[in-house]
């Protein structure tokens, strides 16, 4: 048995901020051009992948982010058990999509590091570090956005009031998790 | 710092972006029929216009893709941007 | 003994809050509210530095950031020690320590004064025409001109505070809180705009806030008065954020600001720990507001720069706001009205005016009737032409002016006083509207420039855009607001305005003295001692244009940035050169609008915030076993594991050896891994390779060469085929970044038709790499079910396994030349499969080792590391590896490049193996090597790029390129060192197992 | 003859309260016909023409300048000079200029304040550590006075260094060249401009060049905002603007003009009295006679003749600053600028004949071209008087972009390109 050591092992949590990692979760980037592969992407995960930039779509099981015209990013709402890393979505993906030549799968659990933030103070903590404009995504559900934050790519996603889903690079994470606490504490 | 709007994203600054060179340098598709000399034309000689020049750029920390832009690099005013394989927008 | 020129209290301090301070090591008192310049005034102290250049006395001569004289060190000797800060600026606190600056041994007796008597030969730019004899002497002269040039001292330990940035983005950003400001921030934010009003000072309503004057009213009230409702209803409006202590640095393109948030410079020392001291704000503003006023110009006579001679609105200010003044006998010297507001407030608080001086004859205003009514003495047409007093300024001398104002004619008039306030109307602040594009226009009738071009989505109003009089500014901004922002009724049109100000002036830039200017000081900078006649001399050799004249003089080059008297030089010239003022077109004002601290601009990016640091998923496992750490890009990876007592070359030596005599286990993550799929990955990689793809089978791995465009080696790797359109591709570790992105450069740009997609997976794995001949062993043991015999894993192969559940990708590669696995494994089970194969590896002695024992081990293999056995002029034949160049492909990436002339010549430099004649003589990296040390100059055939002691060869062994290398095998060469020459022969850069025994084995 | 410069000129003048002095140099309005014209008048341009005068004979020489001389790179760069370069070729080329500065005050009777405080390269990594020990070894056998220093060295050389172990880049050793340093930028401008005025040079100020008169294989003249000029000889050091003369003469250079930005603080006291120059962290800082300390940042990557760069540049290069120099973090930026520098592919220079007869080009110096002002003007001067190239500049041919016999120098220019 192997066992599974995660990037982020504490839980911070401020006035009006809490961060902490959500594992383990499955995410993959999928990558397709045609129309057909979209198609097939939604009838294989009855989830059709967001078209229009900077937004999502949700399913009972999983979350899909727009990265660009021909990339999303999936990933499962719940968390998975971690003594498994055989996703039944990734194989039924490869072989509805993959093997059909219809665009790319590829598993990314652990390349990026899903951290959760909640309380009214997440974008000012943002904008210490970001230059994007928040003014609108913060009260946009479901927006999603790649930038900057301290310096090192993020994914975020806005998963609700007050609460975002960051993604970001495993070897970066704890970096970036050390600036946020940093920066928070002085908020 | 510009304002870049690029063409997958919308409204980033240009921290999110890094910038390609020259635009529309088409890479030869048949390199060894080419002299030395026409070889160094595409490797390395450029207009480095001043003034309106078309130019490369791509959104690295955002969508990662490559769209061109046309700009005035005498005061560096963003005339237009538009998508690879796109015509340029205006002359 | 000094007095206390307090006057009668003003609301704007707080005599109930007493505050003790110390200036040079004696302590003094101030009140909450005070500066220290008005807390030093109060104590009737003007002399607070000495000039740069003649060390001349100097005072306090305004009231705000555009002070050029009253500049000290604070807190001398502590970590927070700052050097050049503006008494202007600082408001006191309880500890404030302040000392003068630019004088030995003390401020009252300065030895530097001796400068000012030998200020004859020292003309501007007397330096480029003198110090060159003896030649060789420079050096020793540079020393006492360093000596007694700077002005403060630079702080000498690390800085205790901390710094923020803050990135802001508003509607509407609005620069400056005066009348003008605060209308405009009520009128956008009214409006619905997101606002946001930034002001330098401590408090909100610039010059108005404390003007009470009669003669200056809106709706009946006193403009004061009214303004104070004004502030007190925008403090409540939602969409308005309003920052006090925060001055706009830098005004850039696209409307992007910097503007310096002052959060803790006003606390006791003691409460500023863990604090942020400034905060940086990085502002996007969709319009922006200037409004940053006016600055009163001074007149330009002789000895015009003594302590007590200040600007007459500074006075005035120290009188109303701070309750102070800043002498008993005062006098003022004016060009137009605005001295008249100053000795009318004076005469208020019951100061003594002996007199004012006017350049203009008769004129009418309300505001000189009152003064005269008030029996205050006003000389008409008069001029100062001369000030006497030291430290201290005691005593004026004027003349009656010439009607032309060229001259001076008739007695000369003494009047004495210890203070006196010169006011020679206003100049608007376009500091910030230049710096962003902006383009001025001069207007003659007053001899201001004035915005005139604006750049898009910004404005200017109030008197920075040139509208000085009350009813002139409320009158315009009304128009400019509604324009601008593009409403439609504003709640200010019919406000009832009276402005008692005759807008009459009578501007000459250098004023006329009854001596002839060579023999007279009238001060242009004060603070870097430039003079009228310094400008005359540059003209007169020549030097015409503005930016010339201002090198030259180093006019405007101060820290003050010549806002007082860069425009009395343009006027000097443009008299002197007859050349008209928009044509001179002012000097640039380049950022920062004031002095920006260092640790504000940097913000957190400091210590360990510097730069990025990577870590891989068993990093923690290296610090568990004190490993020593290299920087390899932003990556942190193991360098090699010293055991107790151990030196980096036995750690190397035991490292190496274990690997080959029997395991040795490499944490490889760092290796970047691009995930590559889509129908044409074959041929994309035909491409962007010097070799051949399309014929590896399914399940095998190769190790490819990429160039460059310019046929340059750029990156190398091992890229496995996982299925018919699916590849992993390794790159190095420092080259992932720039690989990926050049590989969809080319995707993207030159080949949109190819189908393939690329997605980076470097940090999805961990990637353990075992090797040495019990590799096997070790690895069969940790994946029990899996068949690892050559014939069904072989050399440059891969398998889809499972460790537990858990599954991984191994593949059979290697760079050390040892038979050996890589298990890659996701990231979160890395740890836990190194352990497992530390614990597998136990009974053969495993050894886990670092970069450096990596490099080692490859060099003895003369496996290529790019960038230490490259540089970016070493093409695939240069390094010999002829082999990996298909000859077939019509075309790669780079292989025109490969067949130019200079690039097919025999002689280039060639990858070569050297070893020393004493194989105990380990080479330096980087040593350069000759075959005839007696040739001169010198010729350089190449250098040592790899160089180790093998401890499985028992020799020193080393790569080098070497001109002409490949066809010099077994030729001598020689190493010339500083000290010695070593002899060395070139050999084949294979040292160890050239037959590749140990793969298999 | 004019009045000689001098402590005891000083004092003649100073009797007569200055009223004497000559002009440094005349501004006259251009004639019909020059035998050579200069396009440029910042100081590789008034240089070239100096020595054009005084080693070449040629006297009917026109500098023309768009602006006002020295009032581009050579008035906004951080001023250092050194030779310490890796190829034999650049070695020779700024070692030529080295020596050359090491007597200009005298030979210009100007004191151009040439300071040799000596400049050091630090090393961050232990590639740096390879390169910089290939560099040191490379000059040493050039002859040129660089060594390598360990850490304790280069803090015992410039104690302010941050030498801990424990930054985030620490100081793995350096070079350090003592016969480099720094000089006053201005004063090269003027102090050539005065003295090639002196030899009959008509130094054109406010001049633009607007396009150059050729025919089929050669130039005829200039077309400038002042008038047509008659010549058929051209040498272009227009810097930034490089490209924008050739494309007037149908020509392409391998150049891309970007933004370099630099910036000094507030003048203090003495604090740092060497050169010390960083590529891996990218932080170069020295302190000038009048006690600011002077900066450089980088380049951006976008082509730009705005001459201004992006913040994030200074941001970048002063925090590397504060890694280094901790102390500084209370000192303050008093101006900032920006430059437009042309860069070439491989970081070295062009100093070249074109396939335009009587066309000389003088450019791609990137970040570094002050250093080598003297020795770029001398050899310019040679290659545009005998239309062929000194053996010093052989190697900087244009046509070397088309053989690919490149003179590589990332490693040794102070910016990373």
């Amino acid at each position: 048995m192997l066992n599974y050591i995660n990037a982020i092992t504490e839980e911070k949590s401020y006035s009006g901020l809490q961060m902490k990692e959500i594992k383990p979760v499955m995410k993959l980037i999928v990558r397709g051009k045609k129309r057909e592969f979209l198609s097939a992407i939604g009838k294989s995960l009855n989830l059709l992948l967001p078209t229009e930039a900077n937004t999502s779509t949700r399913s009972e099981k999983l979350t899909a982010l727009w990265l660009s015209p021909d990339e999303w990013i999936i990933y499962s709402n719940k968390i998975s058990d971690t003594d498994n890393n055989n996703y039944e979505i990734e194989n039924l993906l490869t072989k509805n999509i993959t093997k059909t030549n219809l665009g790319a799968i590829t598993d990314v659990t652990d390349q990026f590091v899903l951290i959760n933030l909640k309380g009214d103070k997440i974008f000012d903590l943002f904008q210490t570090g970001s230059p994007f404009n928040f003014n609108n995504f913060r009260n946009k559900k479901g927006s999603v956005i790649q930038t900057i934050l301290a310096k090192i790519d993020v994914i975020i996603h806005n998963e609700n009031q007050n609460e975002i889903n960051l993604f970001v690079r495993r070897s970066f994470s704890h970096h970036l998790f050390s600036w946020m606490n940093d920066s928070a504490s002085r908020l | 710092m510009f304002i870049i709007n690029c063409p997958y994203c919308g409204e980033r600054e240009q921290s999110e972006f890094k910038a390609g060179g020259e635009a529309h340098i088409v890479r030869p598709k048949q390199p060894t029929e080419l002299s030395d000399d026409e070889w160094a034309e595409y490797l390395f000689m450029r207009k480095n216009i001043k003034g309106i020049q078309f130019e490369r750029w791509v959104h690295t920390h955002g969508c990662r893709k490559w769209f061109n832009m046309i700009r005035d690099t005498s005061n560096d005013e963003i005339k237009a941007v538009y998508k690879m394989g796109d015509k340029p927008p205006i002359k | 003994m000094t007095k206390n020129l307090r006057v009668k209290t003003s609301k704007f301090i707080d005599e109930t809050y007493r505050i003790s301070f110390k200036f040079n090591g004696k302590t003094y008192y101030g009140f909450k509210g005070d500066t220290l310049a008005s807390a030093l005034l109060a104590n009737d102290i003007h002399l607070v530095g000495r000039s740069f250049k003649y060390h001349r006395p100097r005072g306090i001569m305004t009231a705000g950031s555009e002070e050029p004289n009253a500049i000290v060190q604070l807190h001398h000797n502590t970590s927070r020690t700052e050097p050049n800060v503006r008494a202007t600026e600082i408001e006191i606190y309880e500890g404030l320590e302040a000392s003068s600056q630019n004088c030995w041994p003390s401020v009252n007796f300065d030895i530097g004064g001796i400068n000012n008597f030998l200020s004859p030969v020292l003309p501007a730019g007397f330096y480029y025409k003198t110090f060159m004899w003896p030649a060789s002497f420079w050096k020793k002269y540079e020393y006492f001109i360093r000596k007694s040039a700077g002005l403060g001292k630079s702080p000498t330990k690390p800085d205790p505070d901390v710094y923020e940035h803050k990135y802001i983005h508003c509607d509407v950003l609005i620069i400056g809180a005066g009348i003008s400001g605060i209308i405009a921030a009520k009128t956008a934010a009214k409006n619905g705009f997101k606002t946001l009003l930034v002001e330098e000072k401590p408090y909100l309503g610039g010059s108005t806030i404390y003007q009470n004057s009669e003669h200056f009213k809106i709706n009946n009230q006193i403009s004061s008065s009214w303004l104070e409702k004004e502030i007190n209803e925008i403090k409540k409006i939602k969409n308005l954020e309003i920052k006090i202590r925060t001055s706009v640095a830098a005004f850039y393109g696209y409307n992007y600001l910097l503007a310096r948030e002052n959060l803790t410079d006003h606390f006791p020392l003691e409460q500023r720990n863990n604090k942020t001291r400034h905060r940086l704000l990085k502002i996007r503003a969709k319009k922006v507001i200037t409004a940053t006023g006016s600055l009163e110009r001074p007149l330009i006579f002789d000895n015009n720069d003594r302590p007590g001679i200040l600007l007459s609105s500074a006075i005035e200010k120290y009188a109303n706001f701070f309750g102070t003044a800043c002498g008993e006998k005062n006098a003022l010297f004016t060009n137009n009205d605005s001295a008249y507001e100053t000795a009318i407030s004076l005469y208020q608080k019951g100061i003594n005016i002996e007199a004012v001086v006017d350049n203009r004859e008769e004129i009418d205003s309300k505001l000189i009737k009152e003064t005269e009514k008030n029996n205050i003495k006003v000389y008409k047409g008069y001029t100062v032409i001369n000030t006497s007093g030291y430290k201290r300024i005691n005593n004026i001398t004027i003349m009656k002016l010439s009607k032309d104002g060229q001259k001076v004619i008739g007695p000369k008039i003494s009047i004495k006083c210890d203070c006196l306030g010169i006011s020679g109307g206003w100049t608007p602040a376009v500091h910030l509207f230049t710096q962003s594009g902006g383009k001025l226009k001069f207007r003659e009738d007053d001899q201001v420039f004035i915005p005139n071009k604006y750049p898009l989505n910004q404005i200017s109003i109030g008197s920075c855009n040139g509208d000085f009089t009350l009813d002139e500014i409320l009158l315009n901004i009304i128009k400019t607001l509604k324009e601008f922002l593009n409403i439609k009724k504003i709640e200010y049109e019919n406000l009832e305005v009276r402005s008692s100000f005759n807008k009459s002036k009578k501007n000459i830039w250098l004023l006329p003295s009854d001596k002839m200017i060579g023999k007279t000081k009238p001060f242009v900078d004060y603070q870097n001692d430039a003079t009228a006649k310094d400008i005359k001399l540059a003209l007169r050799e020549g030097f015409r244009s503005i930016e010339h004249v201002k090198r030259y003089t180093t006019t405007g080059m101060g820290t003050d940035q010549g806002k007082l008297g860069n425009m009395h030089a343009l006027g000097i010239i443009s008299e002197t050169s007859g050349s008209k003022m928009e044509e001179l077109g002012t000097t640039t004002f380049r950022p920062p609008y004031t002095p920006l601290t260092f640790g504000t601009i940097v913000g957190r990016n400091v210590g360990e915030y510097f730069d990025i640091f990577r870590k891989t998923p068993i990093h923690e496992w290296h610090i568990e076993n004190k490993a020593e750490f290299e920087n390899v890009g932003q990556w942190k990876r193991a360098w090699y594991y010293p055991k107790e007592g151990e030196s980096m070359h036995d750690a190397v030596q035991r490292e190496s050896k274990a690997a080959r005599d029997s395991a040795g286990i490499l944490d490889a993550s760092t290796l970047g891994k691009i995930d590559i799929q889509g129908t044409d990955s074959s041929e994309f990689l035909n491409r962007i390779y010097t070799n051949a793809w399309s014929k590896l089978a399914v399940g095998k791995c190769r190790y490819g060469l990429m160039l460059n465009e310019d046929g340059m080696v750029y990156d190398d790797g091992v890229t496995t085929r996982l299925d018919e359109n699916h590849y992993i591709m390794t790159t190095t570790t420092g080259g992932a970044a720039t690989v990926l992105g050049k590989l969809e450069d080319y995707l993207q740009t030159e080949w949109p038709e190819l189908d393939v997609y690329l997605t980076s997976v470097t940090d999805h794995y961990a990637t353990v790499s075992v090797c040495g001949p019990n590799s096997k062993k070790i690895i069969s043991k940790v994946i029990p079910d899996l068949d690892f015999s050559d014939k069904n894993f072989p050399h440059m192969s891969f398998k889809n396994t499972k460790i537990g559940k858990i599954k991984c990708r191994i593949m059979r590669i290697s760079f050390t030349g040892e038979h050996s696995y890589e298990i890659n494994v996701q990231a979160n089970y890395g740890k836990s499969v190194w352990e497992k194969c530390m614990k597998a590896g136990k009974e053969f002695n495993i050894t886990p080792y670092g970069t450096e024992t990596m490099h080692l081990l490859r060099a003895e293999k003369g496996f290529i590391i790019v960038g230490q056995d490259t540089d970016a002029t070493m093409t695939p034949i240069d390094l010999q590896m002829n082999w990996i160049v298909s000859k077939k492909k019509y075309d790669f990436i780079g292989k025109r490049s490969l067949y130019r002339s200079d690039t097919i010549r025999e002689d280039r430099k060639q990858l070569v193996g050297l070893l020393t004649e004493n194989p105990d003589e380990v080479l330096e990296e980087g040593a350069q090597i000759v075959a005839d040390i007696n040739k001169s100059p010198v010729e350089m055939l190449g250098h040592v790029t790899s160089s180790y002691y093998s401890p499985n060869l028992k020799k020193s062994i080393a790569l080098a390129v070497v001109r002409g290398g490949k066809n010099m095998m077994g030729h001598k060469l020689i190493i010339p060192m500083e000290k010695k020459q070593i002899n060395v022969t070139v050999a084949d850069p294979v040292f160890l197992d050239k037959e590749n025994k140990r793969l298999n084995a | 003859m004019k009045n000689k410069y001098s402590i005891f000129s000083l004092i003649k003048n100073a009797l007569s309260y200055h009223e004497n002095w000559e002009k440094a140099w005349k501004d006259p309005e251009p004639k019909k016909e020059y035998d050579i014209v200069i396009v440029g008048g910042g100081g590789h341009g008034l240089a070239t023409a100096y020595y054009l005068a005084k080693k070449h004979n040629i006297k009917n020489i026109a500098v023309v300048e768009k602006g006002w001389i020295g009032g581009g790179n050579t008035g906004r760069n951080t001023t250092i000079i050194r030779s310490n370069y890796l190829w034999d070729a650049s070695a020779g080329l700024y070692d030529h200029a080295l020596k050359i500065w090491e007597g200009l005050s005298q030979e210009l009777n100007y004191n151009v304040m040439f300071s040799q405080r000596g400049v050091m390269n630090l090393a961050h990594n232990l590639q740096d550590v390879r390169d910089l020990k290939r560099r040191t070894h490379a000059n040493r056998l050039n002859g040129i006075d660089a060594v390598y220093l360990n850490t304790e060295e280069v803090k015992k050389f410039c104690p302010i260094i941050n030498t801990s172990p424990d930054i985030r880049y620490p100081v793995l050793g350096g070079t350090l060249q003592k016969r480099a340093g720094t000089a006053r930028h201005d004063a090269v401008a003027w102090g050539y401009a005065r003295g090639a005025d002196e030899m009959g040079v008509d130094i054109i100020q406010n001049c633009e060049v607007k396009g150059i008169k050729r025919n089929a294989d050669s130039v005829e003249g200039i077309e400038t905002t002042k008038g047509f000029i008659k010549t058929n000889k051209i040498g272009v050091v227009a810097a930034g603007h490089s490209s924008v003369i050739a494309n007037m003469a149908g020509l392409k250079l391998p150049l891309e003009s970007k933004p370099l930005q630099a910036l000094v603080s507030e003048p203090v006291k003495p604090i740092i009295d060497t050169v010390v120059m960083s590529n891996a962290v990218h932080a170069y800082i020295s302190q000038s006679d009048k006690g600011e300390l002077v900066i450089g940042a980088g380049t951006d990557d976008y082509v730009s003749y705005s001459q201004k760069g992006s913040h994030d540049i200074v941001e970048g290069t002063l925090s590397a600053i504060l890694e280094l120099y901790p102390i500084f973090s209370r000192m303050r930026m008093l101006r900032q600028w920006g430059g437009i520098v042309d860069i070439c592919p491989d970081a070295s220079p062009i100093i070249s004949k074109t396939s335009i007869k009587g066309l000389y080009f003088n450019c791609g110096w990137g970040t570094g071209g002050f250093k080598a002002t003297p020795g770029s003007g001398d050899l310019f001067a040679h290659t545009i008087a005998n239309d062929e190239p000194h053996k010093l500049n052989a190697a900087f041919n244009i046509n070397r972009f088309i053989s690919g016999d490149l003179v590589d120098e990332h490693g040794a220019a102070a910016v990373a390109h």
